[in-house]
């Protein structure tokens, strides 16, 4: 099944065409990596799909249903979540309040019988390692990181964004996010992530997806995607 | 000698992170610290460069004490600090932001220089001279807060995590730029999360675990070290 | 040239475009229909609010202050002119020939510029920088809220001190009034126009050009990251209060002539300093300065078409209307800084 | 010995109207320093009610000062709408209050729909605005009729700050010029505050009016009226009701003021002249015959009243008091004059017919019209006190 | 009076009370105020003027709590909409003779709708630009306020009647004190329901609770609705307590007396401010009347307090409480704030 499509999208800032007539799509069950140099414009193209900044022109279909131009509160009530790459925190609320906000409010408002409960187990689930009840504003970007995927999951998606989810760990976290994210995908939650580090990519996507310049330049299975010159050109670079 | 850093004790508040770290870091050495996360790099780094004053201990620079001194004074002793979050002047442009990284040197000739040095390493950021440094995204920003760095021409590097959020090949580019700012005997100290690669391509390195160096020593040798290998590469 | 065209365009149809486009029909429309006297009104009402905004918009864009009290340094301005011009002005009735006919009231408006900037460096000192040091969280509301207790403080110390009587002037310049088309402006006016737009070119030119401008503005921008390259941001934030609260002080000073001092004199250019900076963004002084000149537009056209008293009405109104569409004002930055939070 | 009586003067001692206050400060205390703050065998103890130009806090005050200072009477107070919360606190108490300048309509009104329950509100210091503001049109009708004046086109513009007092004089001013068969440019009401009007003004020059008519009390804005009305060259004849209410009003505006219509009671006497020095030397600002002279003679006739209490019922207290208001004052009786010292008005008159206002004419309580010139002013009305005729401005 | 801050734990005693936001010490309190009237020295009447004064600024600032506390907006109007309501029910008790009862309720549906508006049109705006719209809002209203004079008779002055034909203040102290409950109540229960949780999201990080699914436009405009519409009821009651309506009630000063007082009682805590104006209100009456002689020392000391207080402790009355008091080793206190 189909989950996500979106044809044509494109989003301009001014005179710069940040994302450039895009077409994708994602099935059910997939982890597609969406990869590309700094500033090709996958952060963009993650908002506009999720309604943060609504694409200029082009389609969104989300499970077949058209969805151009909703706002992201609609979109999570259609069952689409996002984490941010830059951590986005209610700074005055603990950890478990934040994620209540989600279970509370999410996609399954009537399906969670006890949020306090739920968020809990979203907390468990991610393996947060701090205490439910320390304040946003006191994590660091890991933890925040950690916090905002508990938050983006507790509101029962069908798919998941996640942009740039493991920046900033050592190679023995990476394994621990490997984990996490097998268990995302095992409850039946599709999944796009932005990613920078290669060796994850590799290990749990299914297809990938290359954006430069704000034009897709390949989409495809990951070790074919991966070794597409244009994709080795444009961001792998001379490292691999 | 040039930075010796003795017991150093620091913190947040009341919260204290650093537990007596001592390190040392020689004229046109490369050295890095790596380290689980909350181990308290970046709080090192912070106190090094002014930002946090420590609750006890030392840091010498250059034979001079710099303990406690404002962050302003610090960097014009020559330490230059690129920092995890950036610290970026949203609201100007590129090149405003760059020129702003030469705030102490006053010679017009030389902040040309040091601007073009900057655009050479970083040709996006020649083409970007213009956007406002709020819009780049996240890895623009990156380059262009370690482009800030250099800018004020600086004996001591510390960089914070430079390879957070950047793609492979930035990454390799920024290390390859770090690699030629080494050449120009620039002394540089690096935090980074990728222990394989920056273990591969400094010199000496010092583990830091609940804000205590747990293991010191030749960068090669750490790599080989079964503790490290077994807690950091999950081998 | 296309691309030029096209430029020009996408100008126009920006808030920006609009607006300014806006304005300047709305002046030409109201100068063909009711004569110069409209544009010279705007002009000169434009100049005095730029002075009284250009400082709170620094205050504002730099140090993230909301600053409510910047009215009192208006007044204190004024109380420090008329206390410095009121001998000087006896001296020269007993000898008209004496220069300080014509350096008087310069030097009465310098005082008033002087002790601002002094007022300001011992309000960081007093206020500001205690709150600094205890707690950077909240700044924005907390710092708000300081400044509505000096705004208070003030106001009655004046009165307890200097009385709550109206002490005004009859004039700086004397001589005739200069006239052009038909419409009569005082000398004071005019001098005062050219002194505020003098002071206002050389802070932005300060602002925009010199080391210590563009370090202000980096502090204002991100405290830590100025620290980094090198910022003392001590002295720059000491700077910022002094410099603003001068300019709001010299506003004051220069304007004495048409605002005697009193306790409660500050409230009215307050309101208009920030329909302006709210109107143009903040943090932009070039926005300010055209902010202003909109703002006296708007309160010299509803003056002429609707009445008296409506001025504050009118504009109001008409301001809420364009934040409707351009939240972060007309030359505001789409990048969100700590005030929108 | 031992006996004392406390007495409240309202007045905004902070806040917007705080220089009226430290009039009526200076006042009080001169006149009760000359009677040695002592009334028969009683002492006076003054207690200064700050109503904070509030409603709210102005009732909340006075309560205070009834319950907790014991005032058995009060003076004075300065606005309406603080007169309109604050008489209902008098009458709750019992508490005779005296002159209060609250002038406008809303406090007759009130008074009127109860006049048993606010006896305790005495007669106002200050009467509706229409019965005195309308003696400018009759001047200046007079000058037309006497063809000393010919106005170009008889078109007159109003204007007046905005408050309770400029609407109502700008309303007499229109009713008395329309009936005249004046033509009405415009109506003009701007905030107290308000320091600008070069707009307002050009806007009257280009409809080429002969007459500008309008108040302010607030001496920024009326005294910056009147210096931009002769920047701009408006040749017009300008009434500014109020002008000269503001002690120091020539400092501000200078040689502007010729020609300006103005209508002030005068400090002819001795008394008046000396009254003035004396608060000059006291308190450093030249006092304001409107709002400093009334009162002061508001507080001396109000001692009058305790004399006239103690030597009636040898008693002070709120119950004395409020008889002889009642019985004596508001009914005519017992007046306060120039024969008493008074320094503005020839008599302070109450009768039953005009109460809560007093008697309005010329020998009684009557504004004066002058004009003026290098900062003196010379009465032009009424005819029986002129002492110059109306000088059209060249 | 307040008894939680974290929506999962549920207070241990009474769980109704609980739910309406009190504590024992907040009950101890409403019985206190209730038995103030008969309570020397409180039994007289000007303290009584002071308790209404009092407790008619205490009520506004849990209102302007409920949206500058929990969704992070000052709302710099509200004397205006505070006003505007106090006008509507004063001109139908004037000009249609609708009894004041009645009046202030349709005042308070008026500002609601005025709320509704406000709420709409800042929708898009943050931080001090949403402030300043109100700011601006409020000085429109009261623009037009003064200057619609065959209306409301501007600065004229409106008279109104009052709610009680009794020179007694004792009715109208009663009166405010139930306001003064109801609104604790009603903005207690809102706020502890789920939609507290959605105001404070709202209030925190805009993007993070609209990609948590909260409706920022539902939350936003509730919120300033129903805090507009008690503004509303409450202005109502100001008229016909004092009998006179001028556009000065709409004026900024009166709107930075609440805030000064709900900030002085601690943000986001409802109750701080409600506490506060009490004390507050009746140390800057003695200290006027003590020191009359100079006037204007009061306002000079309450700005030093302001001060004093903002840089010193900027939590407010409430963080002080939660800090030193629930917190306490001392049992009993333990046991008055609900924390046994
Ligand atoms: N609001 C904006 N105004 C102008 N340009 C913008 C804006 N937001 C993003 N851009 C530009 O759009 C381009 C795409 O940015 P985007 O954040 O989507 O990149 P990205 O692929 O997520 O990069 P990274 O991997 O570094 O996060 C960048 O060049 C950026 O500078
Ligand atoms: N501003 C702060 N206030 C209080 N605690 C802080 C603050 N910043 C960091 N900490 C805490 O200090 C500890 C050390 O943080 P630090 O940022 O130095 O770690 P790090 O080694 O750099 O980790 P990372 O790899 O995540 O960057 C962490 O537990 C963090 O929660
Ligand atoms: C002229 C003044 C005595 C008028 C007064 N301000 C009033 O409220 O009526
Ligand atoms: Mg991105
Ligand atoms: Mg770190």
């Amino acid at each position: 099944m189909i989950v996500l499509e979106t044809q044509n999208l494109t989003k301009q800032f001014g005179g710069l065409t940040a994302v450039n007539a895009v077409s994708m799509t994602i099935n059910q069950g997939d982890i597609v990596g969406l990869i590309g140099p700094n500033g090709a414009g996958k952060t963009t193209f993650v908002n506009a799909i999720s309604g943060l900044n609504p694409p200029t022109s082009g389609k969104v279909t989300f499970f077949g249903e058209d969805t151009t131009g909703l706002t992201p509160e609609q979109m999570c009530k259609k069952g689409l979540s996002r984490t941010f790459q830059i951590p986005s925190p209610f700074p005055k609320m603990t950890a478990i309040e934040s994620v209540m906000t989600a279970s509370i409010f999410g996609n399954a408002p009537g399906v969670v019988k006890d949020p306090v409960q739920h968020s809990r187990e979203m907390l468990d689930f991610v393996e947060f390692p701090m205490a439910e009840d320390v304040l946003s504003e006191q994590l660091n970007t890991v933890q925040l990181k950690r916090l905002d995927l508990a938050r983006a999951l507790a509101s029962h998606p069908k798919l998941l964004f996640m942009d740039e989810m493991a920046s900033g760990l050592s190679e023995g976290e990476l394994s621990d996010i490997m984990r996490i994210l097998d268990k995302i995908s095992r409850k039946g939650i599709s999944i796009l992530m932005i990613e920078h580090i290669m060796q994850l990519i590799m290990a749990v996507c299914n297809r990938l997806l290359c954006i430069q310049f704000g034009t897709k330049i390949a989409e495809g299975p990951t070790q074919e995607v991966a070794n597409d010159p244009r994709v080795t050109k444009a961001y792998l670079g001379s490292a691999d | 000698m040039l930075l010796e850093i003795k017991e150093l004790d620091a913190g947040y508040g009341y919260l204290q992170i650093l537990r007596k770290v001592s390190l040392n870091v020689d004229k046109g050495e490369y050295v890095c610290i790596v380290g689980p996360n909350g181990a308290g790099k970046s709080t090192t780094m912070k106190t090094i460069a002014g930002l946090i004053s420590p609750m006890a201990g030392s840091i010498t620079f250059n034979g001079e004490e710099i303990t406690g001194l404002p962050a302003y004074q610090i960097t014009q002793k020559g330490i230059a600090f690129v920092s995890e979050e950036m610290n970026l002047f949203v609201n100007m442009s590129v090149q405003e932001n760059l020129l702003m990284g030469a705030y102490i040197i006053r010679d017009k000739n030389v902040q040309k220089e040091r601007l073009e040095f900057v655009f050479d390493l970083f040709p996006r950021l020649a083409e970007r001279k213009t956007q406002l440094a709020g819009t780049m995204s996240g890895g623009e920003r990156k380059m262009l807060a370690i482009g800030r760095g250099m800018m004020s021409d600086p004996t001591l590097m510390l960089v914070d995590e430079p390879s957070f959020g950047l793609a492979p090949q930035l990454t390799a580019s920024v290390f390859e730029s770090l690699e030629v700012l080494r050449k120009t005997g620039v002394t540089i100290m690096l935090v980074e999360q990728n222990v394989t690669t920056t273990l591969s391509i400094t010199d000496r390195g010092y583990v830091l675990e609940n804000g205590k160096v747990g293991l010191e020593g030749k960068s090669s040798d750490l790599l080989n070290d079964a503790y490290v290998k077994k807690v950091f590469l999950g081998v | 040239m296309s691309d030029n065209l096209k430029d020009k365009i996408a100008w126009m149809k920006s808030a920006k475009g609009i607006t300014i486009l806006g304005s300047i029909f709305l002046a030409l429309f109201a100068t063909i229909n009711s004569g110069p006297y409209v544009l010279v009104n705007t002009i000169i009402t434009g100049g005095m609010l730029a002075l009284v905004s250009t400082g709170l918009t620094l205050m504002l864009g730099v140090l993230n202050i909301a600053m409510f009290a910047h009215g009192e340094f208006f007044m204190i301005g004024s109380l420090s002119a008329y206390y410095v011009f009121t001998p000087i002005s006896n001296y020269t009735a007993m000898h008209p020939d004496s220069f300080l006919v014509t350096w008087g009231p310069m030097v009465a408006i310098f005082t008033s510029m002087v002790v601002g900037a002094i007022a300001g460096i011992i309000a960081e000192f007093l206020v500001f920088r205690p709150l600094r040091k205890r707690a950077a969280e909240n700044w924005v509301m907390n710092s708000f809220l300081l400044t509505v207790g000096l705004s208070v403080l003030l106001v009655n110390l004046h009165q307890l001190i200097f009385g709550a009587d109206f002490k005004g002037i009859v004039r700086y310049w004397g001589g005739m009034p200069f006239s052009f088309a038909d419409v009569f402006i005082s000398r004071d006016r005019v001098i005062s126009f050219c002194l505020s737009a003098f002071i206002v070119f050389l802070f932005w030119a300060f602002m925009t050009y010199t080391r210590t401008g563009r370090a202000i503005r980096a502090v204002s921008q991100d405290a830590t990251g100025a620290q980094i390259v090198g910022i003392n941001i001590e002295t720059i934030v000491l700077m910022t209060i002094s410099l603003s609260c001068a300019l709001a002080g010299v506003a004051g000073g220069s304007l004495l002539f048409m605002y005697p001092s009193y306790p409660t004199m500050g409230l009215e250019p307050l309101y208009m300093a920030w329909f302006v900076v709210i109107l143009s963004g903040l943090g932009n002084i070039l926005g300010a300065v055209a902010g202003a000149f909109m703002v006296a537009l708007l309160k010299v056209v509803t003056v002429e078409y609707v009445g008296a008293g409506w001025d504050f009405v009118v504009p109001s109104i008409l301001i809420m209307l364009i934040l409707i569409f351009k939240p972060s004002g007309i030359f505001g930055s789409e990048v969100r800084g700590v005030l929108d939070t | 010995a031992g006996k004392s009586i406390a007495v409240g003067v309202l007045g905004p001692f902070t806040g917007p109207s705080a220089q009226t206050g430290e009039e009526f400060k200076a006042s009080v205390q001169m006149a009760m320093e000359a009677i040695d703050y002592t009334v028969g065998d009683y002492k006076i103890d003054v207690v200064w009610v700050d109503s904070q130009s509030d409603p709210a806090k102005a009732a909340g005050a006075y309560a205070e000062a009834v319950e907790g200072k014991g005032i058995q009477a009060g003076v004075l107070n300065w606005h309406s709408s603080v007169a309109i919360s604050v008489m209902d606190v008098a009458a709750q108490y019992k508490v005779p209050h005296m002159f209060g300048f609250g002038a406008s309509e809303v406090v007759n009104q009130k008074w009127q729909a109860d006049p048993e329950k606010y006896s305790y509100w005495g007669g106002k210091g200050w009467p509706v605005p229409a019965k005195l503001e309308k003696n400018y049109v009759e001047a200046l009708n007079n000058a037309v009729k006497a063809g000393i004046w010919t106005p170009k086109k008889k078109i007159a513009a109003i204007y007046g700050e905005d408050t309770d007092w400029g609407r109502s004089a700008g309303g007499s001013y229109k009713k008395a010029l329309e009936a005249s068969g004046w033509e009405i440019f415009a109506e003009e009401y701007f905030p107290a505050t308000q320091t600008d009007f070069y707009p307002l003004l050009s806007k009257f020059k280009k409809a080429g009016v002969s007459a500008v008519m309008g108040t302010s009390t607030s001496p920024a804005a009326l005294t910056s009226f009147v210096k931009q009305f002769s920047e701009v060259g408006l040749k017009s004849v300008l009434v500014a009701s109020g002008l000269g209410w503001i002690g120091d009003w020539y400092k501000m505006t200078g040689p502007a003021s010729d020609y300006v219509l103005d209508s002030i009671p005068q400090l002819t006497t001795p008394e008046a002249q000396q009254w003035a020095k004396d608060v000059k030397a006291k308190v450093g600002f030249n006092p304001s015959p409107s709002a400093g002279g009334l009162s002061y003679d508001g507080i001396r006739m109000f001692i009058k009243i305790l004399n006239r209490t103690y030597e009636k019922y040898s008693v002070l207290d709120k119950e004395s008091i409020h008889k002889v208001m009642v019985e004596e004052v508001n009914t005519g009786q017992l007046t306060y004059g120039k024969k008493d010292g008074a320094i503005i008005m020839n008599e302070y008159k109450y009768t039953p017919e005009t109460m809560p206002d007093m008697v309005v004419s010329s020998d009684a309580y009557f504004f004066p019209i002058l004009q003026y010139k290098a900062g003196k002013g010379s009465i032009i009305f009424p005819d029986v006190w002129k002492v110059k005729e109306f000088e059209p401005k060249k | 009076m307040e008894t939680t801050n974290t929506v999962q734990s549920s207070p241990a005693w009474g769980t109704l009370l609980g739910k309406i936001g009190f504590n024992p010490a907040g009950i101890l309190c409403v019985f206190l105020l209730m038995a103030l009237p008969f309570i020397p020295p409180f039994n007289q009447e000007y303290l009584l003027r002071w308790l209404i004064y009092a407790a008619f600024i205490a009520t506004l600032s849990v209102g302007f709590d409920f949206t500058s506390g929990y969704i992070n907006i000052v709302n710099f109007g509200y004397a205006a909409v505070a006003g505007y309501g106090g006008y509507t029910s004063a001109l139908l008790a004037v000009n249609l003779n609708i009894s004041p009862w009645i009046g202030i309720f349709i005042g308070g549906a008026n500002a609601a709708v005025l709320g509704l508006i406000i709420g709409m049109i800042s929708l898009r705006l943050r931080g001090i630009f949403a402030a300043c719209l109100s700011w601006f809002f409020g000085l429109a209203l009261m623009g037009l306020a003064t200057k619609l004079v065959w209306l409301t008779r501007g600065p004229l002055g409106l008279r109104t009647p009052r709610m009680f034909e009794t020179e007694s203040n004792i009715p109208f102290y009663y009166l405010i004190i139930v306001l003064l409950i109801l609104t604790y109540v009603i903005c207690k229960m809102v706020v502890n329901s789920k939609m507290g949780l959605a105001f404070k999201a709202i209030g925190q990080n805009m993007d993070a609770a609209r990609t948590s699914g909260i409706n920022p436009v539902f939350y936003r405009v509730f919120n300033f609705t129903l805090s507009c519409a008690l503004a509303g009821i409450l202005g109502g009651f100001y008229g016909h307590y004092y009998g006179i309506l001028t556009p000065e009630v709409m004026h900024t000063t009166k709107t930075v007396e609440v805030l000064a007082v709900a900030y002085i009682g601690g943000r986001g805590s409802l109750w701080g401010g409600a506490v506060v104006a009490f004390p507050f209100i009746f140390l800057m009456e003695i200290i006027r009347s003590t020191l009359s002689h100079l006037p204007g020392l009061n306002l000079v000391i309450y700005a030093l307090m302001l001060i004093l207080v903002m840089i010193y402790y900027p939590g407010g009355f409430s963080h002080f409480f939660d800090v030193h008091i629930r917190q306490s080793k001392n049992k009993i206190l333990r046991i008055l704030t609900g924390n046994a």
